[in-house]
């Protein structure tokens, strides 16, 4: 327990908490601080570029590890089973219609990339080196999900969701996934040599981006959440800091079952544990008109990725060290 | 100059629908149309703006769409099956248009 | 289709004072607005473009709002209460709505 | 409050022709112009879209001019030897303005 | 003098100052050269992001000086000071009416931060090793001119300055000075550990991206400079070369004063001989419409920042060595 | 024949080639992927930067070369000539129309920068040193091939090519050439120290950049396609793969008879392979409005683009290191 406050103190005041900090501070004080559209969607293309390719580097150097695919397959059934569980955690302790339990259902089943790459970089600072392949797990976790949460609706709800034709491909084939998934396999091809050629891109100055990142990313999550004050119930909130610990049990038990090292292990948890805000809220406003977009991304965003940020990676953390011995 | 008389109907709707929109009214057999960026806006469902945006999930965009007038109906009738349960205004203008041999 | 008449007044304004005519629109009543964004202009103050500003001091954006015929003169009002000392234009435009219920 | 009659004229035009345009149109004498981005469109030359561009070769902007009545024609004809050989849409509707000593 | 000279020579090749003259010629030529609103926003704010997390963490490697609360008092004091000096040298050499008076002044007891992030670039270059808080006396002197352009006009003008509740807060918390504070803070809190992680991303980078925005400050300066010529006449030109030179005089004297290092005193009378160019342009453009923004801005971008960036920096270096023998 | 095969393989393995077919892939399976136009137009921006300063550093660093002047000369007449040569071959093997031939012709004569920055990099990676100057070359041949083009249509065809005034000043100080040869004579003044400054900057990072700017050529590339797929007929195919071999000899005849270095002899080839897709279509747009823009955007960025990028260059290479002996 006091490791893990430690580490919590610790996290709570790296530089990029710190920066999430300050762009939710400067939201909830009304400062017109902005980053470009544009800018912050270069910023997250970067990551994603340098997050691939590292995974697929480390794959390239470290071989195929005969858990890969078991890994996927893992990560595959999680996502499609983490809505149900989610679902009927809030159609216990919230009032939400079942279209808009369905549709928070759905983002706890999927996955926020940027906290990935937080407990990613928080792994490698205290010394672990979790699998590279967790990164082509992140992918196959962010569609899945949305799945459950359509047929959710379809088995419980009245309003009907459309999945029509060209919305699996999109879900499939969306930017983040197509991106990191590329970027993997490039890294994966060209190995060290690739690697040696762009980690002055992609290594040095990773933290760096990522503190400007956050910064957006806290004034994104600081004004969503000053609008929709409103639809935080306690219930809300109680589910937005409760799931993803439920969420991260389930992949502890996953990481454990597979054998993974004890980054690996808080990787799986951590994907578990956290909710997508880019690939299902886009695919909700399409499949899912009528659930309310202020409830599912105040939760995911305003909520839940950031007890993610501070508390939840180094309770994942000081856990998987404490079951793996890592 | 000559100008003819059309109708501007300006469809302001979610980006992630605005493939289907425009695909919906090139089905209805429009000739043409623009998009234009929105900023921001407010209405039922709340006030927003781009930059407060994660993703495109929330972001809108306006179609317009210049036509003849007895075609109005049809590029309706197409545009309401796609706004019909989303977020969106639909606009129905009187303009001019020069070369209206291109509509 | 069914539709509605209704006023389109589009107010094209300074950005800094984005925030302060949309409260006075909130203020007045109307029950949405859209934000567009706008690349550069002319008027007497001189020509200006977007690339060529150092910062918000100079853009402007453009304010459309559209609502029912008899809520008219309030909004104009409201709005002119903004613009008043401030660059700025406003145009009222005739057109037909989907949807009405919504204005 | 007061308005006035006037026309708002929309010129939809490739960007690199966009400097010529609005010469042509100040030395038309019009007294001012908006410019708006435009994110994309279809029409006879296909589809386009400004992420699929690699340089301003494609792209289009929208060209907005309020002017007195009388004045459409002169205008008009300017815009008209513009775009006459390039890719674009001309519309006109009617509006009121306030402030009508502008324009 | 001769010095002087050398060294001005000197900073006249260096590469900052050869991309802004490469702007300012492309501008004057009507090249359509031009960097995306979006990309320039981002360069901006990477190198608030990087001054202010370097000032910060030099404090923290440093100590708290005696001096810092000092220094940011007579900041302030300056930063209300400098508009009624520079107004009255506006009545007496130029035209300008009361109001396009007061606004113009306005804009020089505030700051450029562009101009003292080159005035430090240079007093490292030559082995200085300024206080790292000036980077918070820069923040403090910001906004404080506003108010007193704002009270020139109630006091000396016809029109009336609206002074209405939001526009103090936004002056406030406009989003540079939030930037600033706030990653000066974060430098100062998580000091060298903070500054190993990151430095990858705002040391080495540092020079190359300054290069590229002052390529853009070039061609936003020299596209003002060619679309307002007109307003700029020999009076108001003289005030733009002139008040730089006062405005550095009270700086150094507050430096001398505050007893502050040779590089300490250097940026004190680049932060007094600067003028604004964002934060006061859009308080005008809301508290005093009727001002002409052309002239203000012609003034502030046109004449004085060029002016500083050239001329100035050297000079004001030259004149605290001799002074402080650093 | 087998080194040249090699080399290709090898080439078709490097990050750069497979961040562009990575793009490809994306934009032919319909996925959302895209860089925003700022980020986008931000790297091509990155890119003249650093490869200008480069370039007039390392003039700077190795002396002005006696065949300098003639390397330009002999560009610009390459420029000038190429389209005629284009011309004919494509009245010979396609059935475009004389504008339309004409407008396509104008493309070949001038350059394509980031085929030449991708030259350069594997030049680079195989020790060779190409002459820093060929960037003022790649500047020069910018332009000529418009002035052909209007000048084909204006003796071969019937619509009338307008040359107004403006034109002339707009494809001269367009921001590519500006930005390139502006950043070329700063690295030339500045040289090794100005270098030392902004290093960091432009070299480390370069690699990684030049990766995303390709993979955006690459989903730009492959969106054209997409959409123009029915302009492509066999013989404008190929056309577009035939035309830069042809190119090529041009180019490498001028090099051998200036003796340039086995790089410079290669990058010479490069150039005059090369199309351009951004100065000339702009200027296509003014003056040939009645010219299809699929046609010379297809051919230039969907075939020879990538044709030079895979196979072009490294045959370029392997030619030039057999006939120069480098
Ligand atoms: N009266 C209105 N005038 C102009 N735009 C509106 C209006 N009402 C709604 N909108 C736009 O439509 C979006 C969605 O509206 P709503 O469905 O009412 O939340 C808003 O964010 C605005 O951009
Ligand atoms: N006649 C007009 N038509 C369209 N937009 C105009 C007109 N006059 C002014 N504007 C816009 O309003 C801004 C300020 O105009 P002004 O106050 O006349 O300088 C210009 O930069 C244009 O964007
Ligand atoms: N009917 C229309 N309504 C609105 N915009 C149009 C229409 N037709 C063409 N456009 C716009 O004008 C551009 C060029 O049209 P075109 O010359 O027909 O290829 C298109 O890309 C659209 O942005
Ligand atoms: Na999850
Ligand atoms: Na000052
Ligand atoms: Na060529």
């Amino acid at each position: 327990m006091d490791g893990i406050l430690a580490l919590a103190a610790d996290n709570l005041l790296s530089p990029i908490i710190l920066f999430f900090a300050l762009g939710l501070a400067a939201a909830f004080a009304r400062s017109d601080l902005s980053i470009p559209e544009a800018v912050a969607k270069g910023l997250s293309i970067y990551l994603l570029f340098a997050i691939g390719f590292k995974g697929g580097a480390s794959v390239a150097a470290h071989g195929i590890d005969a858990t890969l695919v078991l890994s996927l397959v893992a990560g595959l059934i999680l996502s499609f089973a983490l809505p149900l569980i989610a679902f009927a955690l809030l159609r216990a302790i919230t009032r939400l219609s079942v279209t808009d339990a369905a549709a928070v259902a759905g983002h706890y089943g999927s996955i926020s990339i940027v906290t990935f790459v937080a407990a990613t970089s928080v792994a490698t600072s205290v010394g672990l080196s979790p699998e590279g392949y967790m990164v082509a797990v992140a992918a196959v976790m962010e569609a899945p999900a949305i799945l459950s949460a359509l047929w959710i609706v379809a088995r419980f709800g009245k309003s009907s969701a459309e999945m029509e034709d060209g919305l699996m491909r999109e879900i499939l084939l969306n930017g983040s996934i197509v991106l990191l998934v590329g970027s993997f396999l490039i890294g994966w091809i060209t190995g060290d040599e690739g690697m040696a050629l762009i980690a002055p891109f992609i290594v040095a100055p990773f933290q760096g981006v990522l503190c400007l990142f956050l910064l957006d990313m806290g004034l994104v999550a600081g004004r969503g959440l000053r609008e929709a004050r409103s639809v935080l119930t306690a219930g809300l909130f109680a589910f937005g800091v409760a799931m993803p610990l439920v969420g991260s049990a389930f992949g502890l038990v996953a990481g454990l079952l597979l054998g993974l090292s004890p980054g690996g292990v808080m990787l799986f948890m951590t994907l578990s544990a956290s909710a997508s805000y880019i690939a299902v809220p886009a695919a909700m406003r399409v499949a899912l008109p009528e659930a309310n977009p202020s409830v599912y991304l105040t939760l995911s965003l305003g909520v839940t990725f950031p007890f993610n940020l501070t508390l939840g990676i180094p309770i994942y953390l000081a856990v998987s060290r404490a079951l793996t011995g890592g | 100059m000559q100008t003819h008389k059309a109708k501007r109907v300006e469809i302001t709707i979610e980006s992630v629908m605005e493939g289907r929109l425009t695909a919906a009214l090139i089905k209805a057999g429009v000739t043409g149309f623009t998009v234009l960026p929105v900023l921001g806006g407010s209405g039922r469902s709340g006030q927003w703006s781009r930059e407060g945006q994660v993703s495109r999930a929330g972001g809108m965009v306006s179609v317009v769409c210049i036509i003849r007038p007895e075609r109005l109906d049809e590029l309706l009738d197409a545009a309401f099956g796609v706004v019909e349960r989303h977020i969106g205004v639909v606009t129905v203008t009187d303009c001019e248009v020069l070369r209206a041999e291109r509509f």
